[in-house]
């Protein structure tokens, strides 16, 4: 009989201090349910944004200093790419909170303590996503997120539509899940770790490993996997339903948060370990990015729906970023963390403004809805022309510049004919992004189907606000951004 | 007091704009004085930093006058990098030191001029963008930088002169300008990417000044040569030179202190500080030198030909402007960089001057213009009238005055410099003549005789208010001492501004070029350029010869225009066809229409019905119609069965496996 | 040494194919995640024959938590399913179609 | 022994997770199911995790598929009403998922055994699978995951009740 010693490590939970601060937000949020006489109806709104902004300001606080370590046992990486993303993941999840403050004025639904937990604990998923150094973290983490989302997206009981995309999201997701799985057994079978610091060690000693099937097979299914939540094309198909019919404040959170943790999942699991069998997949990876982005612009022109219409181009956006992905440099891996980044406030803000045009019960989401929006109501179409200017790749905004880095990179590397195809999709994506624009500021407006903002609460404006100015000044002065992004990225363990 | 404080030279304009910018219509409707204090004082406060470094500046030794200050990282490509980056040094703290305190002087200017106007904090708005604009570029460390204060000054220059856009004519102009800069900045952009592709092919990849001067001996002479004419071509489109002058008279249709600012006193002085502060490349290049001077010379020439026969007030002063600067030029061509640069200092003074008394002057007559529906304002606008006669007597360069020091010194390096000419000098001679004479037409025809017009407006005509007058007392105050500054040693004087920017011209120029590159490249008009004591004996022949002929000339105005005030008539009649080619500007705008802008027309409209309607259409139309198509085809993929999502998802993943089982 | 673990992982091939292919053939909800639930067997004997031949308890550790997940995934799922139900008396999934192109 | 162990439980655990897929009764499916995790607790027990196996059995065949029966149940959902089921044996889908099946096979297959190293050495090979070993790395490796699961739960639960609820 062998007798086994327990000895807990000294375990820095420092590292986890946002995620411990969220988590503890979400139940006190929880808990201001049960006492629901007690306690104002938007108190667990404004609690969930205090907690978000005290994570936040742990993420800042804690920092990143010195050499990337690891600690749970390895579970939990402490390196400037988790730093990074747990910046941003932080940051969405306190626009998501400001948005929905608003958007639970129109749906009562919104403004409950379980929708603001569940916030918070796909925050906290997120964020272990990005920080995971080890496969079942990474995985429960993946399916905390997940399992949360499901959730939001059926938000709206009263509408079929969210129902459904709950459904479709849900049955699919699980699905994915399962393949993700799959390709995880894969890799571990092939190097018997699910470390993944150790996963990339025994790839680098064992080169013959390469060929084998088996890491061939973990690749496939991990891709898979992962393509879905990052809805590469051919695993995209969810992305469209799902967006447009959860709830708006949920879509804009799962277009960023999901991508952003998703990327970050993929940069860790793929990239850096795999990075040996690079080679053989280029073909492939070269396919997928073009057809991603390929069809979801394509798709995108013939939308009418702009929630819809936002969808496709996020699976547009998600190719763009792929290309970073194939270029495989570590300023190319900035440029795509650059891209997550100026990508999450572009969106948010362009779904934060779409959530802002409903009233009790019913939402304008039909793009012919905006005519005649930038004269009503200036400033508003000021802001959602920021943005889309912005995913459309125009200077002088952060997404132009994210293109610019992106591109630049894979040119770099010599994927010519993909960035000349990219350069075709941007100026594909530019007619309905635009199109917009032009139904905000030439159509006359219909009168009877006029839009009126409802009650514009001060948390909108400030997240609106900060979004555009955040577009505005990565577009402008992007290096300070991009140097972040290349310190996260040569941080990374 | 720190020269890291340079920053805040262009912050606080850049607040005063965001605050009018975004808040200027709420702020008029509370309270319409809070937005001309923001203003000015965003202005003024810019002035008195200004001030603090350049004494400073001036406490230091003269070779250690050079500070940079780098902002932050703008851009960041690769090995490439631009700094959003301040240099200190002598002449980027001369120009700064005037762009301000005139800029100031003018703002305030502004409160009276425009006091009734409904956009009022638009117009302070523009203002102060543009003192932004010109701050940036002045102050820059690095070419792109400066390009985008050289694109701001435009763009304020275009918003500014079709202020009130309102009346075709002046969008038109505000048009005119803006093109007529676009051609310009072109090839400015393309000097400057010429001179970064080249100098990164030596492994020098910055457009820093410093950078590109130290290293400017690797590149090939036909090169720099190439590049100074690119820059010079964009610097003739700013400045106002020939051949993309054109645009400046019609510029006059923006508000008055616009015109003083931006169109006399200000940013038209770009071209010259650029070329001034490219020496070192000019410098390696004495045929682009040549060119320089001599578009400058026939600039000054040609442009007072046309002034002679004007009589719109403030088309005179621009084609005056037009040939001042042209004088500038020239000094810079014969290699006088601070003979050209005193110029501008001077001339800064006294055109701002001229135009902003010919400003209280419309304001008082009711927005006329014509100078042959004035005349005898001598008594009702006293004040006016002083100023006005102080800014003509320092341009037609009367002893004393300030324009008198600076014009000659520039005619005298045209004729001694080894890069000069007596051809040269001629023509600028001639020039100063001729100022003389269409200045002090323009006095008597505005303010003596009898007074022409009509009685309501006769009525009208009263001084202007406080805010207008300070400002020109100032301004006469300074036209009429600014000179001194630059007291020629012929004179006794020290001549300070040579000495002050000695280290950037000779000394500083001079240094670079050899510590880099050896003497081989050093044009001998820099290496001469540290004066050796000459006689004075022909200087004082040259300038007596010059001033007999300007007082002449005045003589000739006046017997012209207040005593035998039928004779310029006659003489017209008599010459029909030399007088109507003067009048209609040498119907240069006419030969552009014909030469260029109508084969260009043609050629669009052929481009535009031809090709883009028929070809370049029918092609995007049928490739959106394409896109669509697609679109709508791929878009039933997207069924709404679940399960269909599912086989597609594992299409993907057979499809994965089946290209690594089978194609690798 | 024979382990026979090829059987093992042929035999969750097949179970994870299988399951696979109930997921996009079967209409009713329920038994479309029951075949979710048959892939994550498969996946779980995967980890498991891995495991063993790696002699570590990682593997392990991560069928564990993949049963939590596939807990708290019925429990969701089965919720989503009760509201589609209350909504319109049915959980086959291809009545579920307003979300489409 | 083993070979036999694996034949037998193997089949029975393919036989049922087909059985789930072919059966029309929605019930019959689920308890189907239960009998497929069943199978793969001996399975798992033949793999030597003993720990595994009866969380399979306990928690698994237990109470989660009891709780998709009592959902059932509620759903009154005896019979499912498909009717395009039998044509689908037929179709692309069944195609796909067969031709799926052979690459999983042709990759699950094509191992050799050497490449695999254990990481504890070959006499602890009984040991592997044990409940202190496991509870080990569960506590010392594993925590940060361990209390993200409990993470996981919290929002299922909360995710489910808000949306089953009436209101």
């Amino acid at each position: 009989m062998v007798t086994f010693k327990v000895i807990l490590p000294a375990n820095d939970y420092m590292a986890v201090l946002p995620q411990i601060v969220l988590v503890s937000t979400a139940l006190l949020v929880l808990m201001m349910g049960v006492f629901k006489k007690l306690v104002n109806a938007s108190a667990p709104g404004f609690t969930a944004l205090a907690g978000s902004l005290l994570a936040l300001g742990c993420v800042l606080f804690v920092g990143h200093h010195g050499a990337p370590s690891s600690t749970f046992g390895g579970m939990v990486l402490v390196d400037g790419f988790s730093f990074f993303l747990s910046l941003v993941i932080c940051i969405i999840i306190a626009l998501t909170i400001l948005v929905s403050l608003n958007y639970g004025n129109f749906f009562n639904c919104m403004r409950t303590g379980e929708y603001y937990s569940l916030l918070l604990m796909a925050g906290v998923g997120m964020i272990f996503m990005a920080t995971a150094g080890n496969l079942i973290l990474l995985f429960v983490a993946l399916e905390t997120m997940s399992i949360s989302i499901y959730a939001l997206t059926g938000f709206h009981k009263k509408q079929l539509k969210s129902s459904e995309a709950a459904l479709k999201y849900f049955l699919l997701g699980a699905f994915g899940s399962a393949f993700l799985l799959y390709g995880f057994a894969f890799i571990y079978g092939a190097t018997g770790s699910l470390d993944i610091i150790k996963i990339a060690g025994f790839i680098k000693t064992h080169p013959q490993m390469l060929n084998m099937k088996f890491l061939v097979a973990a690749f496939v299914l991990t891709i898979a996997g992962i393509g879905f939540k990052i809805s590469m094309v051919p695993f995209h198909m969810w992305t469209p339903d799902t967006y447009e019919g959860a709830p708006t404040s949920v879509t804009g959170f799962m277009a960023t948060g999901v991508k952003a943790a998703a990327f970050a999942a993929l940069i860790r699991v793929i990239l850096v370990p795999l990075a040996p069998m690079q080679h053989s997949w280029v073909t492939i990876m070269w396919i997928a990015a073009f057809l991603t982005m390929t069809v979801g612009n394509i798709i995108a022109l013939v939308q009418d729906n702009i929630k819809r219409m936002l969808a496709y181009s996020s699976i547009a956006h998600a190719g763009y970023i792929l290309l970073g992905f194939l270029a495989g440099t570590g300023l190319a891996q900035a440029g795509m963390l650059y891209y997550l980044m100026v990508y999450a406030f572009m969106n948010i803000g362009a779904f934060g403004v779409v959530a802002l045009l409903c009233k009790k019960g019913e939402e304008y989401t039909s793009i012919s809805d905006f005519a005649g929006l930038g004269f009503k109501y200036p400033l508003l179409g000021l802001v959602m022309s920021v943005f889309l200017f912005s995913l459309a790749g125009i200077p002088p905004t952060g997404g132009f510049m994210g293109k610019f880095y992106l591109f630049t990179q894979a040119l770099r590397s010599g994927y010519v004919w993909l960035v000349v195809a990219a350069g075709v999709n941007s100026v594909i994506s530019i007619y309905y992004y635009l199109r917009v624009v032009v139904v905000m500021y030439f159509s006359p407006q219909a009168s009877e189907n006029s839009i009126v903002l409802g009650s514009v609460s001060p948390g909108i404006v400030i997240a609106l606000a900060t979004a555009a100015t955040a577009v505005l000044v990565m577009g402008i002065f992007p290096s300070y951004f991009f140097s972040l992004a290349g310190n996260s990225i040569f941080s990374l363990m | 007091m720190k020269f890291d404080l340079v920053r805040l030279i262009p912050i606080f304009p850049l607040v005063g704009v965001l605050i009018n910018g975004l808040l200027g219509r709420r702020i008029v409707e509370k309270n319409k004085s809070l937005v001309h204090w923001i203003a000015c004082g965003a202005v003024g406060l810019s002035f008195l930093v200004t001030l603090g470094l350049f004494v400073k500046l001036l406490g230091l030794p003269a070779d250690k006058r050079l500070y940079d200050f780098t902002w932050f990282t703008w851009i960041s490509s690769g090995v490439f990098h631009v700094n959003i980056g301040y240099q200190i040094d002598p002449l980027s703290m001369f120009m700064c030191m005037f762009v301000t305190g005139v800029g100031f002087l003018i703002h305030v200017y502004s409160i009276g001029y425009m006091s009734h106007d409904e956009s009022y904090f638009r117009f302070f708005t523009y203002l102060n963008l543009f003192m932004f604009s010109m701050i940036n570029l002045i102050l820059a460390d690095n070419f792109l930088l400066m390009f985008l204060g050289w694109e701001g000054v435009g763009l304020c220059s275009y918003l500014l002169i079709s202020f009130w856009f309102s009346d075709l004519a002046n969008a038109v102009a505000g048009k005119k300008a803006f093109v007529t800069n676009r051609v310009g900045d072109f090839f400015f952009a393309v000097g400057m990417l010429v001179l970064l592709t080249h100098l990164g092919a030596h492994g020098v990849w910055s457009l820093k000044f410093n950078d590109v001067f130290s290293h400017a001996y690797l590149l090939p002479p036909h090169l720099v040569t190439i590049i100074c004419l690119l820059f010079f071509l964009g610097c003739t489109a700013k400045s106002a030179q020939i051949p993309l002058y054109i645009w400046l008279p019609d510029a006059m249709a923006g508000p008055t202190p616009v015109s003083a600012l931006i169109h006399a006193a200000t940013m038209v002085t770009a071209g010259v500080y650029f070329v001034a502060r490219c020496n070192v490349l000019y410098s390696m290049s004495p045929f682009a030198m040549h060119v320089v001077a001599v578009v400058g010379a026939l600039t000054a020439f040609f442009a007072a030909t046309i002034a002679v026969t004007q009589n719109d007030i403030k088309k005179v002063l621009a084609y005056s402007t037009v040939s001042q600067l042209g004088y500038m030029f020239l000094g810079l061509g014969v290699g006088a960089f601070a003979a050209g640069l005193f110029h501008v200092l001077t001339h800064s003074f006294f055109k701002a001057l001229l135009f902003l008394c010919s400003g209280c002057v419309i304001h008082a007559m009711g927005g006329e213009q014509d100078m042959r529906n004035m005349g005898g304002l001598r008594k009702k606008m006293p004040i006016t009238f002083a100023s006005m006669l102080i800014g003509t007597l320092a341009i037609a360069g009367l002893p004393g005055f300030s324009g008198f020091f600076s014009k000659d010194e520039i005619l005298w390096q045209a004729y001694s410099s080894p890069q000069g000419s007596h051809i040269l000098w001629l023509i600028g001679l001639l020039a100063a003549v001729m100022t003389a004479f269409y200045m002090f037409r323009l006095i008597f025809m505005t303010f003596f005789n009898e007074c022409r017009a009509s009685e309501e407006v006769q009525h009208h005509i009263h001084e202007a208010p406080k805010t207008m007058t300070v400002p020109l007392m100032v301004l006469s105050v300074l036209s009429i001492f600014g000179g001194l500054l630059g007291v020629p040693a012929s004179l006794g004087g020290m001549n300070r501004v040579e000495h002050f920017l000695h280290p950037v011209f000779g000394l500083g120029a001079g240094k670079i070029l050899q510590a880099a590159g050896g003497p081989s490249v050093i044009h001998k008009a820099v290496a001469q350029t540290a004066a050796e004591p000459h006689s004075f004996a022909l200087e004082y022949e040259l300038m007596l010869l010059t001033t007999l002929l300007v007082f002449a000339a005045i003589f000739a105005a006046y017997v012209l225009y207040v005593k035998k005030r039928d004779v310029p008539g006659r003489i017209a009649e008599g010459n029909p066809s030399f007088y109507q080619l003067l009048l209609n500007k040498w119907y240069i705008d006419e030969i552009y229409e014909t030469v260029f802008i109508n084969p260009l027309r043609a050629f669009s409209i052929f481009l535009w019905k031809g090709i883009d309607v028929v070809v370049i259409d029918g092609l995007v139309n049928s490739t959106a119609a394409f896109f669509v198509k697609c679109g709508n085809v791929c878009k039933s993929t997207q069924s709404g069965y679940v399960q269909r999502y599912a086989v597609s998802f594992m299409v993907g993943v057979f499809g994965l496996i089946a290209y690594f089982m089978y194609v690798r | 040494m024979n382990d026979y673990q090829s059987v093992y992982l042929a035999l969750s091939a097949i179970l994870f194919a299988l399951g696979a292919f109930g997921v996009i053939c079967r209409k009713d909800a329920i038994v479309v995640f029951l075949c979710v639930e048959i892939m994550l067997g498969a996946v779980n004997l995967a980890f498991v024959t891995f495991s063993r031949a790696n002699q570590s308890a990682e593997g392990l550790f991560m069928v564990m938590c993949i049963m939590a997940v596939a807990g708290a995934e019925a429990a969701i799922g089965l919720s989503i399913f009760v509201l589609l139900y209350r909504k319109t008396g049915s959980i086959n999934i291809d009545k579920f179609n307003l979300l489409k192109w | 022994m083993e070979l036999l162990g694996i034949i037998t439980c193997g089949g029975a655990a393919l036989a049922c997770a087909l059985f789930v897929i072919l059966s029309r009764n929605t019930v019959h499916s689920a308890l189907w199911m239960v009998g497929n995790c069943l199978a793969l607790g001996v399975l798992f027990l033949l793999l030597d995790s003993q720990f595994i196996a009866a969380l399979q059995v306990i928690v698994y065949a237990g109470a989660i598929m009891m709780f998709i029966i009592y959902a059932i149940m509620m759903l009154n959902q005896r019979v499912s009403d498909e009717d395009s089921f039998r044509k689908s044996l037929l179709s692309g889908r069944f195609v796909v998922s067969f031709l799926f099946m052979v690459c999983l096979l042709g990759l699950g297959i094509g191992l050799s055994p050497m490449a695999l190293k254990g990481t504890m050495g070959p006499h602890a090979r009984v040991q592997y699978g044990e409940i202190n070993l496991l509870a080990n790395y569960i506590f010392v490796q594993g925590l940060a995951a361990f209390e993200l699961v409990s993470v996981l739960l919290t929002a299922a639960v909360v995710g489910a009740v808000f949306l089953a609820r009436r209101d």
